[in-house]
């Protein structure tokens, strides 16, 4: 019991102490804590721009509905009967009839040739019915090809090309997010190794006396591995304060191509379980980091 | 309580700081070693201290071989001896009093005893009322007395000490010899090494004479 | 003379023991350098993707080129005067008919509805005109108000919203890479900064002696910033690298984007010019770092 | 060469460690200072080095008050003393040849003088054949003499050292100190705090004597 309560004491005491530390060299350990915080923040906010440009994206068109065009000569009542055949099947969640007077409405506001066609001289399209898919793409295929089969059918169009590019464009944008993710996390690691291992050098003489008085490899090791910790943590309550403010910045210019799609979108922040993320995130590397310099530099230094 | 049996150190730079060396110190007794410089009084003492490891020969300190003891019992090996330095080995960024408790702390004595020793122990070299500076304000014989109270504050059965009154002027290095002396009296043993032939022709220890690594005289008890 | 080739000598033996110090600790400077160079990857890098959009997005549409529909009533002959009319026009570079059946094959072709057009009983499209303005934006306003206002103009459009949607997902892109490029500079002062000052709390005792000896602090600083330059340049150099890998990584999904527009652009990497840039920023910094905290924390160390 | 009026030093943490202090060093003399452990030696060396300022009082070193030599002509100051220190002060990752050429490097001699002068003075404190060593690899009295080695070559008309011979057998101490002899013979001015009283009573120099911050005895001669 006695024993437990003094190795908690000496923890707490290296906590306290790698605490003061910290505080102790406020512009040193604030710069340390800054670089740590930015490399921690980049990835983070561009990962939240990434997440939310596919949010936005999933507001602006439902899954991958197709239509059905039929030919001219198919009349109301038919064109009514099919759509109710086809949403009968399995791999159909919901087929709607569009009727021709509702079509040419409905390009108009999709085609962005809207007004070009009030210059028409009749209405030129033919019914149609849109069609939601249930099932996965392959699915989607086989769906496909049965309603093109169809004597009825004129026509089917899957309009995806725009998503498709959207979708292009964010998982380019996801590939970077990652590359950079991986950059920066290194370098996180390797800037808390680095801080730790000059630390270490800084304290060499001192390292050398506890090792001259008794001092076991755990006693000397503790205060770094806070040390590092604290950074860490630190980063982390730094970088979420970084993202704030960065996302700030381009919330005006985000805002406007929010208003170019009419969409009433708004950007998403950064969570309060993104925060203990990131803590946790900043916390975890600043203590390996710390962890991998004190073990590759801590044998070095021997007492001569 | 120390014995060496036919060590020789040969440090890497290709130098021979002892050549042979044999000799044995009881439990309880305390001694002196001497020697010009050079001669490797620092070097017996590393090995001692498990600071360095010898080239060939057996060390026995407090019945156990040295070099059976691997390289993660060292610190507990360390603890039982008190060690003095020739360059005192302070910390700068901690207090008089908080250098002396280091290595208490180490052995995570209890708070109120550990106060209490190392109390004791500043006291027993004259500068309890500088407990609360910094080494660094101190004169060098003042700083040399903080590492002696350190070396003793921890009561080790052993204690070794490199030129421990080098700083010193002649009326306090005899009030620190006759300090260890009063260590030696209740029982720690004690090696140290020192230049001062008149000081210590005075006080009548025995005498270990090194020369060129090896040693001579009378003082060369073969173990 | 002799003084001067003195001073000289003086400067490459301190600019050689920099890098001597450097290849001195091989894993540690690398460390060092690879956080810089990572830092100024990152920006550089993701301006590159920009700058590459950018370029992709000008190889997507032209100038902002619109399109004045005519009255169906207009017959050929008339159109074409018309044409020769607005040709003329100060403020408008090009104008081409574009004939009814020409501009149906162009319709299908750009619409994304090309083949629900094969549907249409008859061509519904009237001539129309591509007028490509010549002057500002503010011009153009007044170029489609003239043209609006013409009898034989039925409806003017400008077809930008595309490319609108573009340039402000673009703007938004740039204005993320601004803020990491910022935070990033920062990190790199920071991190030599850092580095260096640690540096100098490692060498605390050499400083100590060399100013009990008698050396200047010109003397003690210039290792220093030496050794600045030298993190600064090297990783100047690994993060061309890391730009180059990091291109290479995200090239992939970038080609696939490309064959969605059907383009045949070709990923630019980084130019000659680019990495030139990278290593005199890098050197700039790591000078201007380690002069920063050389400045700070010289005066600091005195013997005592 | 070295002129104290009535000076004080009283450092921050509030201890008195001179309490007006008068005495003068003429060009060429030789001294030894001595007096108890915290008497104020090393802070009177301190003061003529200009490691620290008096609190009150002149210091005049070389015909220049120090209180009128401003921070950034500390060095070039500094260049014409040579000072031994009594923990040794050298670079450890530096060889002893290069600690010696430090001062000389930094005075932008050219190489070859430099090498003749650093050879000659490694010589004189019987160091050559350790020229391309580390500092760590020496024993604490070689390394005591490599900082001698250093303070001399670059042959300032001033040199002061304190304690130079805290880690030396009586032996070499009395050789060192003939040499300190050998320097002042060829007009070199020499200050040396030392607590080695035997030794200097056998060689009749000047003594200045420092007690509690005081001087005191015949030593003390009143500017
Ligand atoms: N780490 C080392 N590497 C190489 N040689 C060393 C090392 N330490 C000591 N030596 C050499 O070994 C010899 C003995 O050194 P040691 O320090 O034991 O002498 P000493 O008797 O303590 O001398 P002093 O009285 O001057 O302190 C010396 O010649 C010294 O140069
Ligand atoms: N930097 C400092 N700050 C505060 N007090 C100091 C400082 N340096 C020395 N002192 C105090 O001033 C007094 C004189 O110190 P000094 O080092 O001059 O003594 P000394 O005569 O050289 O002693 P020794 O023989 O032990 O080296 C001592 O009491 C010491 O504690
Ligand atoms: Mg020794
Ligand atoms: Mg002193």
């Amino acid at each position: 019991m006695d024993t437990i309560a003094r190795y908690l004491s000496l923890h707490v005491e290296n906590m306290t102490g790698a605490v003061v530390r910290v505080a102790d060299r406020p512009l040193g350990s604030l710069m340390t804590i800054l670089v740590i915080a930015i490399a921690l923040a980049v990835p983070a906010g561009l990962r939240v721009m990434v997440d939310n440009a596919r949010a936005l994206s999933g507001t602006w068109q439902g899954a991958a509905d197709f239509t059905v065009y039929l030919e001219m000569a198919v009349d109301d009542p038919a064109a009514e009967d099919l759509a109710l055949q086809i949403r009968q099947r399995n791999d159909v969640e919901r087929a709607e009839l569009l009727d021709r007077s509702d079509a040419l409405v409905e390009f108009r506001a999709y085609s962005g040739f809207g007004e070009a066609l009030d210059l028409l001289a009749e209405n030129p399209l033919p019914h149609a019915i849109i069609v939601r898919p249930a099932g996965t793409s392959a699915d989607l295929d086989q769906l496909v090809e049965d309603l093109d089969a169809l004597e009825e059918t004129a026509l089917v169009q899957l309009d995806t090309e725009w998503l498709e590019r959207l979708r292009a464009i964010l998982e380019l944008a996801r590939r970077v997010v990652d590359v950079t993710t991986v950059l920066l996390g290194l370098a996180v690691i390797v800037v808390i190794g680095n801080t730790i291992r000059l630390e270490i050098g800084n304290r060499r003489e001192e390292i050398e006396i506890i090792k001259l008085v008794g001092g076991s490899d755990g006693y000397i090791r503790r205060p770094f591995l806070y040390l590092g910790l604290c950074y860490g943590v630190g980063a982390g309550i730094l970088a979420a304060l970084i993202i704030v403010l960065g996302l700030g910045l381009v919330a005006s210019p985000a805002r406007a191509l929010m208003e170019l799609y009419g969409s009433d979108y708004r950007l998403a922040g950064l969570s309060l379980a993104d925060m203990a993320w990131l803590l946790g995130v900043g916390g975890f590397l600043g203590w390996a980091g710390a962890g991998i310099a004190v073990a590759r530099h801590l044998r070095e230094i021997e007492p001569s | 309580m120390i014995r060496f049996e036919n060590v020789r150190k040969r440090y890497p730079a290709g130098r021979e700081a002892l050549r042979g060396v044999s000799f044995r110190l009881e439990r309880g007794e305390m001694a002196f070693l001497t020697g010009p410089s050079g001669a490797g009084k620092s070097t017996l003492l590393k090995l001692v201290a498990l600071i360095e490891r010898p080239t060939r020969g057996t060390v026995l300190v407090a019945s156990q071989n040295t070099a059976r003891v691997p390289r993660r019992r060292i610190p507990q090996f360390r603890r039982q001896i008190g060690i003095v330095f020739q360059d005192h080995k302070l910390l700068h960024d901690r207090t008089v009093f908080d250098n002396v408790a280091l290595p208490l702390m180490i052995s995570s004595l209890r708070r109120r005893e550990l106060r209490g020793r190392v109390r004791a122990a500043l006291d027993q070299v004259g500068l309890l009322r500088y407990e609360n500076q910094f080494p660094l304000s101190l004169s060098s014989g003042e700083q040399q007395r903080v590492g002696i109270a350190r070396a003793v504050a921890s009561r080790p059965q052993l204690v070794i000490a490199d030129e421990p009154t080098g700083n010193l002027d002649p009326g306090l290095s005899l009030e620190i010899m006759r300090l260890f002396g009063r260590f030696n009296d209740v029982g720690t043993t004690v090696l140290i090494a020192t230049h001062d032939l008149e000081l210590i022709s005075r006080m009548g220890y025995r005498r270990l004479y090194l020369e060129a690594g090896s040693m001579a005289g009378p003082a060369a008890v073969p173990g």
